[in-house]
């Protein structure tokens, strides 16, 4: 039967950056329950994987949270270059918490950053992750970051500034949409939406790698993702 | 850049290890001769700080510190600076994090100690903490030293705890070990080869000059055969 | 009427099959002196010292010192080591290992004098703490006689590990009488002594005791050579070997006079 | 999937600290025993991967066990695959990273052993290796128990070095730690709070279970006053 | 012609000040038996011995046994303990503390049996290994003669620290002399026993020694009770108090009979 052929098969490996932990999962059971291929998922920070895969892990596909990874991979030869594609666009936001806006009596945005009852300014290290790499351009070109710059904290991840912003130790900070729309399960607060108005959307792309034994599945998943019906999903969680 | 981060992680370190040497005198202390049975409960729980992923531990200690908890909020005021994302709240995480490690290499030199010697020391009329002062500590300094080493050294290579907690800001709670970290990860393969050559001598310097240090204590000590 | 010095009616803690149910019985009216206390190994010495000093809480009988009981246990009374003015010299080496020789005396000097033994310094008081911390690790003058006493003082810069057998053991015997105390437990004190040292420590004791109006309890194999300086002697019966039954007859702890019965009559009162 | 990530969790720091107090007793007895000035360095380099960040030792091993490089080539050719992101690799990993805990308890144990003692088998006529397996490592049991508690301890809550090395891949890989990091992450509140409860629940009963053995054993050899 | 049995001639080494630059001299022409060592506390006994064994590695001299060198510091020989047919019983406690008494005596005799000591089992070859491990923890059958000799088989399942200072004597003694040597080195071994034990000890010695052909040198402080077992008696000077200059002139080990003239004659030879 062809469910046996497919068990007998090593099941397809998905090295994911971990900001996806919110849309990912739904999306791989779709996939599989629609193809019938198996898939696994290993999550890390996307520069830690593209070590990994620099590596040799034993990945067959690399969702990462931003382009440079896998566009250095493929330069590399780690990655397929003509199975590089942007699978989603992110759309960079101000996440202000809601007690803090209560105290301001304002509207939210990046002038509130100035404000003395926003101690701390969460963003993502501008060093690993994109999504920080444009806060700090935006703020920079509202001539804001040189006086912001003594508030800033950083994470390593997207995932790490949610963690700051929920815990209260940030009062502000800059997520991805579909980052913010998972904090504000668990704490009220307020996101304005930055691109493409200060910053520019931001591509997150994949790529197969070029070593895997699973090709053909692995061209299946990017494709699903591609198609309408995965796409919708992302842009209902807060994708462009 | 390397500079504040050296000076951090150097700063952090020494106080880490230093404080915990000290604290961990009345812990070892309260572990081994308490005729309490919740010792062994109370050091089960000093371990386990050791167990907890350092990133959880750090989270964890987050929502402790947040001027929102209570002993986030007492720390505050007495501060007058929220904890987390400060040194403070960096060296108090640290201090949390690498206890088990001073300590059990003291608690160990207190059992070493031989209950004759204690006894003697009570028949001369010791009260319990001169006992303590002049006999236990004084012959419980291999296992100080211990401890002030692995407490320094893993206070040094910490970074779960130190990013969540410090918030890997330049010149304040950004350490060595952070930078490495970005510096391996960003694939500037310049940056990382230099600042993990910076750790690497800062650690290996003072691990060498420390065991030089201790091994002459040691030898100086251990001659007890006729 | 004066209650008795020293009363002991004891029946010592079996330690695993050894000594189990052993009695021993003696009672002194002399107010000061050396009393041996001999027999052979493992007949309970060790053990008798050891109950006497509070340091066995599973003895049970009756130890009186001046009409004050250290332990009588059909009351319950078990006074803590703390609370008996006892001083004990272990068998073996004692000395604290960490410390110089120096070191060891100066420890015990200052328990004692802060449990008020020894002469202040007329100017003690307020500044007796900074004085305390300006001497730095220096023997007190009356702790310094003491050590003169006992011929050590040449020996106050070695490190424990460095003595030699018999010097070590004299050290040890200076460290405990550097306490003040009613009663002096002594376990072998002369053990790797040479005869002449044995002799002179005698004397020293014999002369210590008088002056500080104490008694000593005093371990030996040698009770012939103790017996100038001894007003009595106590001897243990050997340890039962073989079966034991639980049905033996009571064994009492007995004096003798080991060649002068003269002795026995300056004892007091012996049962 | 929590019970693939703790069977994982278990054999690693099983494995990890039972092989780690064998290695220890040589290891130790090396630092400590040999006349070699060289023992300063060796005991330096030992402590050196403690200073390392996690990720970043993690890093240097995955280049040193590549199938391209010659440790990593000969390791694959002997394992029938490559070490890296393999449970062996990880195990392995956590063997370098965890070494210094389990050898310094046992190291400064062996440093409390009076040389009157050591000397005294020599006199008996015991060659140096019965010396060390009679003496010296029996009378160092609470130092390889210390050892083992805090490699084991250590193991369990290691991150970025089995981030690193062992890829996350769930099933193979990915440990307690490592799940709840993610769940933490994912801001699954539930998922988190079960996995961080695993592991607390699990590294307390093997705790408590441990140092209420070591505390049997060490009250059965300490009463040594007469 | 024979060679000596028993040749020293040694400068001992200073440790601190102390002992600086004393020089130690006596031959032995009996092939067994006991010489006595005596001489007060601090005056190289101890370390005389430790020399012989071969523990003291800055020593100056001759040691030669059956005309073999021991230490010869002219020619640059020095064997290492290993290599000297030698047993030593160092002063004070000395039993494995982790070890219960059979263990320790199981400890000594198995070396003493690699070693080539000790009737083995007519079996012995193959199956040895393979038995030794099945006997587990019990002695050989010679091993428990010696034992029963020395009358401590019957605390054989105590612990070490469970003994009385008397009882870890006797252990002790037993312990070095299930070692097979030609020269034994005593210091102190009846410390702590009783006076009839120390008698009962002194002819177990005295037989064994006889039996193995061997010599001892034994340290005591009561060269009396020795008298009828030795031979002979070394009695070493005491110490130079006080300052000391470097041209003190050297100083000698001295032979005495100390109140037995005729051991003198039978000692041999002495310088
Ligand atoms: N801690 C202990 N546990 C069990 N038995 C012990 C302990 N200490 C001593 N014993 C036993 O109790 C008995 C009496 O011992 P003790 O030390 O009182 O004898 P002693 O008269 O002092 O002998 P010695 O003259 O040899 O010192 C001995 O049989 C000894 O083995
Ligand atoms: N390890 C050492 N370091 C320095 N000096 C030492 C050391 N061991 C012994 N001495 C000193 O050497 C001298 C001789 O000591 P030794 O132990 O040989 O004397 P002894 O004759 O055995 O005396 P005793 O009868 O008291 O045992 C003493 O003054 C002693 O203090
Ligand atoms: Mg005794
Ligand atoms: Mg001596």
């Amino acid at each position: 039967s062809p469910a046996g052929a497919q068990a007998e098969k090593a099941p397809l490996h998905v090295a994911a950056a971990a900001d996806l932990m919110p849309v990912l999962p739904t999306l791989v059971r779709n996939f599989t329950k629609k193809t019938g291929i198996p898939v696994r998922i290993s999550w890390g920070a996307s520069g830690e994987e593209a070590q990994a895969i620099r590596h040799r892990a034993p990945y067959d596909l690399f969702l990462s949270a931003d382009r440079s990874f896998p566009e250095r991979l493929a330069a590399g030869g780690y990655l397929r270059k003509e199975s590089l594609r942007t699978y989603a666009k992110g759309i960079l936001v101000l996440w202000i918490s809601k007690a803090t806006l209560d105290r301001a009596h304002e509207q939210p945005g990046v002038g509130l950053l100035s404000r003395g009852f926003i101690r701390r300014i969460a963003l993502a290290n501008p060093r690993l992750a994109p999504y920080g790499l444009a806060a700090v351009a935006c703020l920079r070109s509202k001539k804001l970051w040189p006086a912001l710059r003594r508030k800033a904290v950083y994470g390593n991840s997207l995932a790490q500034v949610a963690q700051y912003l929920r815990t209260g130790a940030a009062q502000a900070g800059f997520l991805s949409e579909s980052q913010s729309r998972v904090l504000e399960r668990s704490v009220k607060g307020h996101s304005v939406s930055l691109s493409p108005s200060c910053a520019p959307y931001l591509s997150q792309e994949m790529g197969i790698v070029t070593r895997s034994g699973n090709q053909r599945e692995a061209r299946a998943f990017e494709d699903y993702l591609l198609g309408a019906s995965a796409q919708r999903y992302l842009m209902k969680h807060g994708y462009h | 850049m390397i500079h504040s981060a050296l000076s951090v992680t150097v700063a952090l370190s020494f106080l880490t290890a230093t404080i915990l040497s000290v604290l961990s005198l009345p812990l070892a202390g309260w572990i081994v001769f308490s005729r309490s049975s919740w010792t062994t409960l109370g050091e089960s729980i000093l371990t386990l700080t050791l167990v907890l992923p350092p990133a959880v531990l750090g989270y964890l200690l987050l929502v402790a510190f947040s001027p929102d908890s209570l002993p986030g909020s007492l720390m505050a005021r007495l501060l007058g600076h929220p904890l987390p994302f400060s040194f403070a709240g960096l060296l108090l995480a640290s201090l949390i994090y690498s206890l088990p490690f001073a300590v059990q290499p003291v608690a160990q030199s207190f059992r070493q100690i031989p209950l004759r010697t204690l006894e003697m020391a009570r028949i001369l009329g010791a009260p319990p903490f001169t006992v303590f002062r002049k006999i236990v500590v004084p012959m419980s300094l291999p296992g100080l030293a211990t401890g002030w080493v692995l407490g320094f050294a893993h206070t040094v290579g910490e970074f779960g705890v130190v990013m969540m907690v410090g918030g890997n800001i330049p010149g304040e709670t950004r350490t060595l070990s952070l930078k490495a970290y970005d510096d391996l990860l960003s694939m500037k393969a310049h940056g990382a080869r230099d600042s993990v050559l910076l750790l690497l001598l800062f650690s290996s310097v003072s691990l060498v000059a420390l065991n030089l240090l201790r091994r002459k204590g040691v030898d100086s000590h251990a001659s007890d055969a006729p | 009427m004066r209650p008795m010095p020293l009363e002991v009616d004891l029946v010592l803690p079996g330690r695993g099959a050894a000594l189990s149910g052993r009695r021993v019985v003696f009672t002194l009216s002399r107010d000061s002196g050396i009393l041996g206390l001999c027999g052979p190994s493992g007949s309970g010495k060790t053990t008798l010292l050891r109950v006497m000093a509070g340091l066995c809480p599973k003895a049970s009988g009756v130890v009186r010192v001046d009409g004050v009981s250290w332990l009588d246990s059909n009351l319950g009374t078990d006074l803590p080591l703390e609370r008996r003015p006892v001083a004990y010299l272990p068998q073996g080496v004692s000395l604290f290992p960490h410390m110089n020789v120096r070191e060891n005396l100066v420890f015990a000097s200052r328990l004692a004098e802060s449990a008020g033994f020894g002469k202040r310094p007329p100017s003690a008081g307020r500044l007796s703490g900074f004085r305390s911390i300006l001497r730095g690790g220096s023997l007190p003058g009356w702790a310094q006689e003491v050590v003169e006493l006992f011929g050590v003082s040449r020996l106050l810069d070695k490190r424990s590990g460095e003595l030699s057998g018999g010097q070590a053991a004299r050290i040890a015997l200076a460290r405990c009488f550097l306490r003040s105390a009613r009663l002096y437990l002594l376990d072998e004190p002369f053990a790797g002594v040479d005869p002449e040292g044995r002799a002179g420590l005698g004397r020293i004791l014999a002369g210590l005791l008088a002056r500080r109006k104490a008694m000593a309890l005093l371990v030996t194999h040698t009770p012939d050579e103790l017996c100038p300086l001894a007003f009595g002697m106590v001897r243990l019966l050997p340890e039962e070997d073989g079966d034991e039954s639980p049905g033996l007859p009571v064994q009492q702890g007995q004096m003798s006079g080991t060649g002068a019965k003269g002795l026995l009559e300056r004892s007091g009162r012996w049962e």
